[in-house]
């Protein structure tokens, strides 16, 4: 689809969008949002980029294959969730650190989960409608 | 307003069971989505529905000084609904594959006799 | 004698591996194995024959009661003997009657089994250790009649036989089962001590018929005796072991050992009475019109059964000392008959009556032994046949004053037509003029014409000698099987009664029925034309009709069509939690627990409402999708009312990931086409509004309940003070109850690999599985 | 009358009476083209009561929701146009 | 006075987009009705989350009703644009009252490249 | 006692499935990661499975949330005893897989899922939450979807469509069930359940949610008029995944039913008969599909649901022994029918085929291994004293003495056609000369020796097992007996989750 | 220019510091303030294209704003009286604005602005094609759009 008014407002808009997924993401133990919502938001903004200028240049602009976005997701909130046995604790538990960080607020593994999870929404529903959409070019 | 929701259900419901009945696999999709809606608000309806409070303390508290809505419907909710994403998506797919191969969404004609390619 | 039992299961496994021996010309070493085996049961003879019993015990499976419970007393001897006597000469006649077969490992394989089985049978003391070897006779007797199994009719009898006995068996099973859940333990020997609590149980009926129809099966009585005849598609030694003196022997055995725990009582008397009476008048007449020399021997057999069985039914001390006898007998000469079948079949290459005639020229030893054992089976005094056939009628003439006469008139009749079948099959292909096309037959190795003549002169010696065999062993068996202890002695002579009268109308008439019966083909054929109504083809039609029935079933139920599938499920939900609904009484609104409608929350259930007439109403797909997704929003907003922003913010944001998705997808799709009629929309509509109603009733029940909110109540208080989240749903997500997602991300994934492999994945040809 | 009270008996009954006029286009169509901006109609105006009852219920939270309906709603949209440019004539 | 305010501007906002809605109910063809709703609608919710701004003190609350007004604005036009685009390729009809059509003269639409 | 070795099978099975899907499109290091991982597994399994047997009951809180509050994780006899017979047939499948499975299908993620499977089935098998167990539920699911229509054939994908529409269904009633329980009890810890059903005071409506599970979990383990997705699917998919599906997927339904109807909803009577019922007409049902079937993996689909009916029957009768019956056939039936789809894999390799009219002269040609799928069908058949002899004594035993006759006979007739189905199958496949001899494609000749072994190796496992199981019967029953004894009394299970709180 | 407006930005959030209360008319305060104080110390600067741009950008919006509101009054009436007064047409119209950024610009004020709707735009991004409903002469639409609008905007992008 070459609309040159839908290509320029998705230049606005990406950054915005995934400007607005990580806000989403980071805020998540405070307020609605966390790393499913964040993930989905940030997928959202490369389908819209994929709309606006075609799936191979948005593959292009991500450079990795969004599949490849999973294992690291998965492995992210895997490593996390494990991460306590380390300690002596039972799978899953929250560990934080005692400072709070600012902007980000405490830092603990609940958010290097949510991060986890980020991850594997973007790879799973980029991986989904790409492959599609790259299908249906090749038909 | 319970009574509506409740209402609401059932014909979320009926309208999933009638569509999964059709013949054709999009209605079938649709239909196990609208029976994912009707469970998802079923669940909802079945905890503490409050309205206008959400389950997020208050900046300055601690915990809770006031009512809030029960948050573990909404949690097993989003549960859900993300997995029913998960499945919708690979579903709506195999239509599109199913449709590529046999050229055809009526489910009926998912029938050829035994293939020995597999 | 657990070691006598696995010796033969170790040797048929150890021809696993070296099997490859047997068919050097050392194989008949293997022979020597029921030879010692044998040696090893004559020892107990004598202490058996003085009253005394061995037992031995195993734990296996105590918790259920099997343990290898073994026992020998004057029954399990004969059987035993009978086990591993014959089988010596059936191992020596077999090694050289399969000489030269691609798969002699293999069929000595199944005999060990075979033969393992069997004495397990009979020396088992446990009713679930019997039964075990119950099944594996019937197993390793499904490879030796489908040991040529190339052909159709070999797979064919095969199976044939295996239904049948596999059959009974399973209802042996549960008689076994039912009888050990009412007597508290499946020993024999302690059930033997609780004969009146089962015999008076109410069930006991139900045992009785469980276990006889595993005897009549297994030994091959009418209705069910079809098998027999078509199991002689094994190879002849097969058919001489199993289906004369072993195997079809079992079901004999059976009845022999529970006749104390089952017997004395109508039920037992006049069933088996009647079905043994019935099988052996039937199959001695059948066996007149057969060309085939097996199918006489088959027949002949048959109806040999149906006397032991009508024997063991009449239970009296003269009819138990008669089958004790006539079990031996029986064996003896019969199986010598079946040997003598096999070597003129593989001298000959034919077994057909109608042309052998002669063979004493060429086959002169084969032609003695023959003629010995016809002459055992006709009951010719100073055979041992005839000592059997007056016991009969000794038994039949003693039973009870109303039935004597009936019963010897069928027992003679029986008697005459299986003089005439012996004469048949022992004494016709050896006489007259020899066929040009015999001229060249020579008398094969030893090890093939020694084993039947041993077995005719055994059954002439013992003839000459009853008394020793029914002092030693026909007597003990006989005192096993009615549970006393008793001396029986045999004799000779019994000097001129009745009964020698009759056994001398029985040859004579059996001799000119032998005369003037000239087999031919042309009877076989006029018999056939009853095989209409032949239990056979009653069976077959009924399996058939069970198969069409299977069929039509099974395309009813399963039919191909999804939808179909789904309705019959849905139904039947909706009848289960009807009726539990139903059960759970009236439904009353309780009006004060619910909180005020608002303007704005009816609206939006109004056009949720209408979004989903839509989705279901319209007939393009688009509108379905954009129907769909106001469902979706709508619900969203309804999310928001009731204070779930997290959640109103995923389904916001999937629904509009799902339009997407399928608006990709349905690029190419045609609209919906009509494909339903008038009546398929009603019941379906009746079908789907009856669940929703179904659902909305149970959900306003579960809503009047009151409602426990400790767990939550306990997240609200610690989300922030132990897991640091002030978003209580979020905390859930990741802390509380962090597994749920860390999976629910896995099925994401797995979704996506899907999707993936779904779409990109093509298989090459080659790659196929 | 106080202000919650106008919001609740007068603008939240405007906007859910728009929310059904809509509706009302999108189940009539004629054509999908009619639907889908009556869809994304409905959605605005869902914006729109996320924000009244978001100041009614004096909950910012939900403002966040609103938030994400403005910026991704148009996606379905663009998603419908992306199909309907493309496909032949059928619907 | 920050009630009547509110109370004016959530008034105007309501209408504005009650009248987006008639519209799209009344209007005659597919371009008019995309024509009346996208706008009016904006300018409503708009409204409405001016007032919002106004309710809530907090910087945040104004920052985010702006963040989702500034957001509208940049997403509804786009979106009437590429609905309006597809219809016009997909000739789907106009008004009998439509005076001018200078896109059908030009016809330039059909050889465009698909890229999706 | 807190121990998270309860769920290291779960860990090692996402572990590796993570790591392969890092090594994606190298096929190699992804059948060793598969095998190791599985023997790694296996043997975690074992140390689990000996943990527990002398009848403690261990508990994971994860998140170290106590018991109502935090997911927890359980691992009694019973379900370590099903977590250690999955990782058997894992390790089995596994091996399989490596030369069974096509190079195509594996570079598209055939092992990650696989292994996605195995960790579900043990989450499944192990979590003491209701809502866990749903989740654990849809990881099966999703992934038996896509190995089912991994490769895309035309077959495959009919197949799945309605395996899908079915097992979605099913999720639904589930997921409708919990909604519900939920709203009568306020938790969805299963222990604490236990103890909240029997005080609420509308009893009705507890029979209400029990049948939502009743049919959610029905359909999963293909009770009668429920089964429809399991013979229009299981002959789709290569065989290393219908080994899977068939010794796996039914099971966990069938787990599910008896610990949900044995720790939650007691059956009353009605259920009992109600469960009776079905598991007679499910015997007959799938005995009758067995009959007709030429393709030996239809047949052995109808064959799994006949076998579900004994399952069903065992808990309808509801007594100690009848449980013990059915979770010895339980045990039983993972092995073979496991083993049995192998076999039909192993089949298709030497022959092209699975049509009973096209094969035969397997007896012939390859002797030994006919002889071990032998041991593999009369395991299956019950031939005493292999293993699915024992469970039907008991079966039988407690059909009689609770006079459900109809059972009793359901179990004769069901018996009878296996054994009978076999027995033609048999005849037909391996004794039978092949009917076309000249257009056999034997892969299996044409293979290399270690490949040959690993075709071979997962059969003989398995046939190992079901020997094992038949001969030493006797540890068997006593392990079956320790999880009815457990099954009947869960107050030890309460307490462990609840340290002991009641 | 870029230079002085987060100088300006920065000036405003110094004022919103010093002042201690974080609310938007402190900030606007701030910022008109600090417009104020650049504005006198960079007099004597030769480029003075900010401080012309701000007060443009804020009279622009007005203005699109009052647009805004009597196009929407027009339609609004139009839609709730019976009769239609409408006369749709569909233009082409020649554009100045050359970069995308311009273009898109342009494009969203004009669809924003009730009465119109961009369709498409050519190949060569010379042209719009416009919806308009009320339509006298197609001149008269032209030229004004240009002066009013796209003259306006381009002033304060270029
Ligand atoms: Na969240
Ligand atoms: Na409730």
């Amino acid at each position: 689809m070459n609309s040159t008014i839908l290509q320029t407002a998705t230049r606005y808009l990406l950054p915005i969008l995934l400007l607005f997924s990580v806000f989403l993401l980071l805020r998540g133990h405070y307020y609605p949002g966390g790393g499913f919502v964040g993930g989905l938001v940030a997928s959202i903004a490369f389908v819209l980029h994929s709309f606006a200028f075609g799936t191979q240049n948005t593959m292009k602009l991500i450079q990795y294959k969004p599949l490849s976005l999973i294992p690291i997701g998965l492995g992210v909130a895997a490593v996390s969730m494990f991460l306590p046995t380390f300690f002596g604790y039972p799978v899953m538990t929250g560990l934080w650190l005692e400072e709070k960080i600012p902007v980000i607020g405490m830092i603990g593994t609940a958010l290097f989960f949510d991060l986890g999870v980020y991850f594997v929404v973007i790879g799973v529903v980029l991986t989904i409608l790409f492959t599609i959409a790259l299908n249906k070019e090749e038909e | 307003m319970e009574l509506i929701l409740v209402l609401l259900i059932g014909i979320l419901y009926a309208a999933g069971i009638y569509l999964i009945l059709r013949r054709s696999m999009v209605k079938l999709l649709l239909g196990i989505m609208l029976l994912g809606n009707g469970t998802n608000i079923l669940i909802f309806l079945l905890g503490n529905i409050i309205k206008g409070k959400p389950p997020i303390i208050d900046p300055d508290l601690k915990v809770f000084t006031d009512i809030y809505a029960d948050p573990i419907p909404q949690a097993l909710i989003l549960t859900a609904i993300v997995i029913s994403f998960g499945l919708t998506s690979f579903a709506i797919v195999l239509l599109k594959r199913v449709y590529a191969l046999l050229g055809t969404d009526d489910l009926d004609d998912l029938n050829t006799p035994e293939e020995e390619d597999i | 004698m657990l070691f006598t039992v696995l010796s033969g299961l170790i040797t048929s496994s150890l021809i696993v591996p070296f099997g490859r021996f047997l068919k050097t010309k050392w194989g008949f070493i293997l022979a020597f194995l029921p030879v010692l085996l044998f040696l090893y049961f004559t020892k107990f003879v004598v202490p058996i024959g003085q009253g005394s019993y061995f037992v031995q015990s195993t734990a296996w499976v105590p918790s259920l009661g099997i343990n290898l419970d073994f026992k020998l007393d004057g029954l399990s001897l004969l059987f035993a003997l009978l086990i591993t006597g014959i089988g010596a000469c059936i191992f020596f006649y077999a090694n050289a009657y399969l000489k030269g077969q691609k798969y002699i490992d293999r069929f000595f394989g199944y005999l060990c089994l075979f033969m393992s089985a069997m004495l397990g049978l009979v020396l088992s003391d446990n009713m679930l250790l019997l039964f075990i070897f119950w099944e594996l006779t019937s197993i390793s007797s499904f490879f030796l009649i489908g040991f040529n199994n190339d052909q159709e009719d070999s797979r064919k009898s095969a199976m044939t036989a295996l239904s049948i006995t596999g059959l009974g068996g399973f209802f042996l099973l549960a008689g076994f089962v039912l009888m050990g859940n009412i007597a508290g333990t499946y020993n024999i020997s302690e059930l033997v001590d609780k004969v009146s609590l089962i015999q008076q149980h109410p069930l006991f009926p139900l045992i009785f018929g469980l276990v006889a129809l595993g005897a009549i099966t297994k030994s091959a009585q009418f209705p069910f005796h079809f098998w027999l005849p078509g199991a002689m598609k094994a190879p002849t030694p097969v058919s001489a072991y199993l289906h004369s003196a072993t195997m079809v022997k079992a079901g004999i055995y059976l009845l022999a050992r529970f006749s104390p725990i089952l017997g004395g009582n109508p039920i037992w008397m006049y069933s088996l009475m009647i079905i043994g009476g019935i099988t052996m008048l039937y199959a001695a007449f059948h066996s007149l019109f057969r060309t085939d020399l097996k199918g006489v021997l088959a027949y002949s057999t048959i109806s040999a059964l149906g006397i032991l069985i009508f024997l063991l039914g009449l239970g009296s001390k003269e009819a138990v000392i008669a089958a004790s006898v006539f079990i031996l007998v029986h064996a003896l000469y019969k199986a010598a008959l079946f040997l003598i079948t096999g070597i003129i079949d593989h001298e000959t290459g034919t077994r057909d009556l109608t042309v052998l005639q002669g063979l004493r020229k060429v086959l002169m030893p084969v032609a003695i032994a023959g003629f010995l054992a016809a002459l055992s089976s006709a009951g010719v005094p100073l055979t041992f046949g005839f000592i059997g056939k007056d016991l009969i009628y000794e038994a039949t003439l003693h039973a009870a004053p109303s039935l004597f006469l009936y019963l010897t008139i069928a027992a003679v009749a029986t008697n005459i037509l299986l003089v005439s079948a012996g004469f048949m099959a022992g004494i016709k292909p050896f006489i007259g003029r020899l066929p040009e096309q015999f001229d060249h037959i020579h008398l094969p190795y030893k090890s093939l014409w020694i084993p039947p003549l041993l077995l005719a002169i055994l059954g002439v010696i013992f003839g000459c000698f009853p008394g020793f065999v029914g002092d030693w062993i026909s007597g003990p068996t006989a005192n096993s099987i009615l549970a006393q202890q008793e001396v029986f002695h045999l004799k000779i002579w019994h000097g001129f009664n009745l009964i020698l009268l009759l056994s001398a109308i029985t040859i004579l008439v059996g001799t000119l029925v032998f005369i003037s019966n000239t087999p031919s083909h042309k009877k076989l054929v006029w018999i056939a034309t009853f095989e209409k109504i032949s239990p056979a083809n009653i069976f077959n039609a009924c399996a058939h009709e069970i198969e069409l029935f299977s069929a039509f079933f099974t395309a009813k139920m399963h039919n191909g069509y999804l939808r179909s599938y789904l309705l019959k499920i849905i139904l039947f939900a909706e009848l289960l939690i009807g009726y539990q609904l139903y059960l759970g009484g009236p439904l009353h609104i309780k009006w004060d627990t619910l909180s005020p409608v608002s303007f704005y929350e009816v609206t939006t259930v109004c056009i949720l409402i209408g979004a989903i007439v839509l989705t279901i109403r319209t007939s393009s797909r688009l509108t379905a999708v954009v129907a769909t997704s106001v469902v979706g929003y709508a619900i969203c907003l309804i999310f928001v009312f009731y204070s779930a922003p997290d959640l109103a913010m995923t389904q916001f944001t999937i629904d509009t990931l799902t339009v997407v998705l399928f608006v990709l997808v349905l690029f190419k799709l045609p609209s919906f086409l009509n494909l339903a009629n008038r009546r398929t929309i009603i019941r379906d509509a009746v079908v789907a509004i009856i669940f929703g109603m179904l659902l909305s009733m149970v959900a306003l029940r579960v809503l009047h309940e009151p409602t426990t909110t400790d767990i939550s109540d306990f997240y609200g208080d610690y989300a922030y003070v132990l897991a640091k989240g002030k978003n209580v749903v979020n905390v859930l997500l990741v802390d509380f109850r962090g597994f749920d997602t860390m999976f629910e991300i896995v099925v994401l994934s797995i979704a996506a690999l899907g999707v993936y492999s779904l779409l990109k994945l093509r298989l090459k040809s080659s790659d196929k599985e | 009358m106080t202000l919650t009270t106008y919001f609740d008996y007068v603008i939240l009954p405007i906007l859910t009476i728009s929310v059904i006029l809509a509706f009302i286009r999108l189940y009539k169509g004629p054509q999908i083209f009619d639907r889908v901006i009556a869809l994304d109609l409905i959605i605005t105006i869902g914006i729109g009561i996320i924000t009244v009852y978001s100041i009614r219920t004096s909950q910012e939270v939900f403002l966040d929701i609103a938030m994400i309906l403005a910026l991704i709603a148009f996606l379905g949209t663009i998603a419908f146009s992306f199909y309907l440019e493309k496909q032949s004539n059928d619907d | 006075m920050t009630d009547i305010t509110l109370a004016i501007l959530s008034t105007i906002g309501a209408l504005a987009i009650l009248f987006a809605s008639i519209g799209i109910l009344r209007m005659p063809d597919f371009y008019l009705r995309l024509s009346v709703t996208v706008k009016a609608a904006t300018l409503g919710v708009g409204l409405l989350l001016i007032c919002a701004a106004m309710t809530f003190p907090d910087v945040s609350v104004t920052t985010k009703a702006i963040a989702i007004g500034f957001f509208l604005i940049l997403t509804a036009p786009v979106a009437a644009h590429m609905i309006g685009r597809a219809a016009y390729i997909q000739r789907v009809k106009t008004w009998k009252g439509t005076t001018l059509n200078d896109l059908e003269k030009e016809g330039q639409l059909d050889c465009r490249k698909e890229n999706f | 006692m807190i121990d998270n070795q309860i769920i290291a099978t779960v860990i090692v099975h996402l572990f590796i499935a993570i790591v392969q899907l890092m090594f994606w499109r190298k096929s190699t290091a992804q059948r060793f990661l598969s095998v190791g991982g599985s023997i790694l597994a296996l043997i975690l399994a074992f140390k689990l499975f000996f943990k527990v047997y002398d009848g403690e009951i261990l508990t994971m809180n994860a998140a170290n949330w106590k018991a109502p509050f935090g997911i927890v994780f359980v691992a009694d006899l019973f379900s370590s005893t099903l977590v250690l017979l999955t990782s058997i047939a894992g390790l089995a499948v596994s091996i399989f897989s490596c030369v069974g499975v096509g190079r195509q299908r594996i570079l598209y993620g055939y092992f990650p899922i696989f292994h996605f499977l195995m960790m579900g089935l043990n989450g499944a098998f192990l979590t003491g939450d209701i809502f866990n167990l749903y989740v654990w539920f849809e990881v099966i699911i999703i992934s038996s979807f896509v190995l089912m229509t991994l490769g895309g054939r035309k077959s495959q994908l009919e197949g799945a469509v309605k395996y899908m529409a079915m097992n979605i269904l099913a999720s639904t009633f589930f997921l409708t069930g919990i909604g519900i329980l939920y709203g009568i009890s306020g938790s969805l810890n299963m222990a604490d359940l236990a103890m909240r059903i029997p005080k609420i005071q509308n009893q009705a409506l507890v029979e209400i949610t029990a049948t939502f599970f009743l049919i959610g979990f029905g359909i999963k383990s293909a009770v009668f008029p429920l089964y429809f997705w399991l013979p229009s699917s299981y002959h789709t998919p290569p065989s290393a995944v219908a080994a899977t599906f068939g010794g796996l997927l039914t099971k966990v339904g069938i787990y599910a039913l008896f610990r949900v109807f044995s720790l939650l909803f007691i059956p009353n009577h009605f259920t009992k008969e109600l469960l009776v019922i079905l598991a007679v007409l499910t015997v007959l049902t799938g005995a009758f599909g067995a009959l007709i079937k030429t393709n030996i993996r239809r047949l052995f689909s109808y064959l799994i649901v006949c076998h579900i009916g004994f399952m069903i029957g065992g808990l309808g009768l509801y007594s100690k022994w009848a449980l013990l019956g059915a979770i010895f056939y339980l045990i039983h039936d993972i092995m073979v029918k496991t083993n049995l789809f192998l076999m039909a894999g192993v089949i298709r390799q030497l022959r092209g085929t699975m049509d009973m009219n096209k094969l035969g002269g397997l007896y012939a040609q390859y002797p030994k291994i006919s002889l071990l799928f032998a041991i593999v069908l009369f395991s299956l058949v019950g031939i005493p004293p292999l293993s699915g002899f024992w469970p039907k004594i008991y079966l039988f035993k407690d059909a009689f003495q609770l006079e459900k006759y109809a059972f009793a006979g359901a179990l004769i007739i069901g018996s009878f056609i296996t054994l009978y189905v076999i027995a033609k199958m048999w005849a037909q496949v391996f004794w039978k000369d092949a009917p076309q001899p000249e257009i056999i494609e034997d892969k299996f000749a044409k293979m290399i020796g270690y490949r040959k072994t690993m075709l071979l190796l997962p059969v003989i496992i398995l046939a190992s097992a079901s020997l094992y199981i038949g001969f030493n019967a006797e540890a068997i029953i006593h392990l079956a007996d320790r999880i009815a004894t457990q099954l009947l009394d869960t107050s030890p299970y309460i307490n462990a989750v609840l340290g002991g709180q009641n | 220019m870029i230079k002085q407006f987060l100088m300006n930005l920065m000036l405003s959030f110094i004022w919103v510091a010093l002042t201690g209360s974080m609310y938007y008319s402190n900030f606007l305060f701030g910022f008109l303030l600090g417009f104020a104080i650049l504005w006198i110390m960079n007099k004597n600067e030769a480029d003075q294209r900010y401080f012309y741009r701000v007060p443009k950008t804020v009279s622009f919006i007005l203005f699109f704003l009052w647009e805004m509101i009597v196009a929407n009054v027009q339609v609004a009436y139009d839609v709730i009286t019976p009769k239609f007064f409408i006369k749709p047409a569909i233009v082409k119209y020649p554009m100045d604005a050359k970069t995308d950024l311009e273009i898109n610009l342009l494009s969203t004020f004009i669809s924003l602005t009730p009465g119109t709707l961009i369709l498409d735009v050519s190949e060569d991004k010379k042209t719009l094609f416009i919806h308009v409903m009320y339509m006298k002469s197609k001149e008269q639409f032209v030229s004004t759009l240009k002066n009013n609008v796209e003259r306006r905007l381009l002033e304060l992008l270029r």
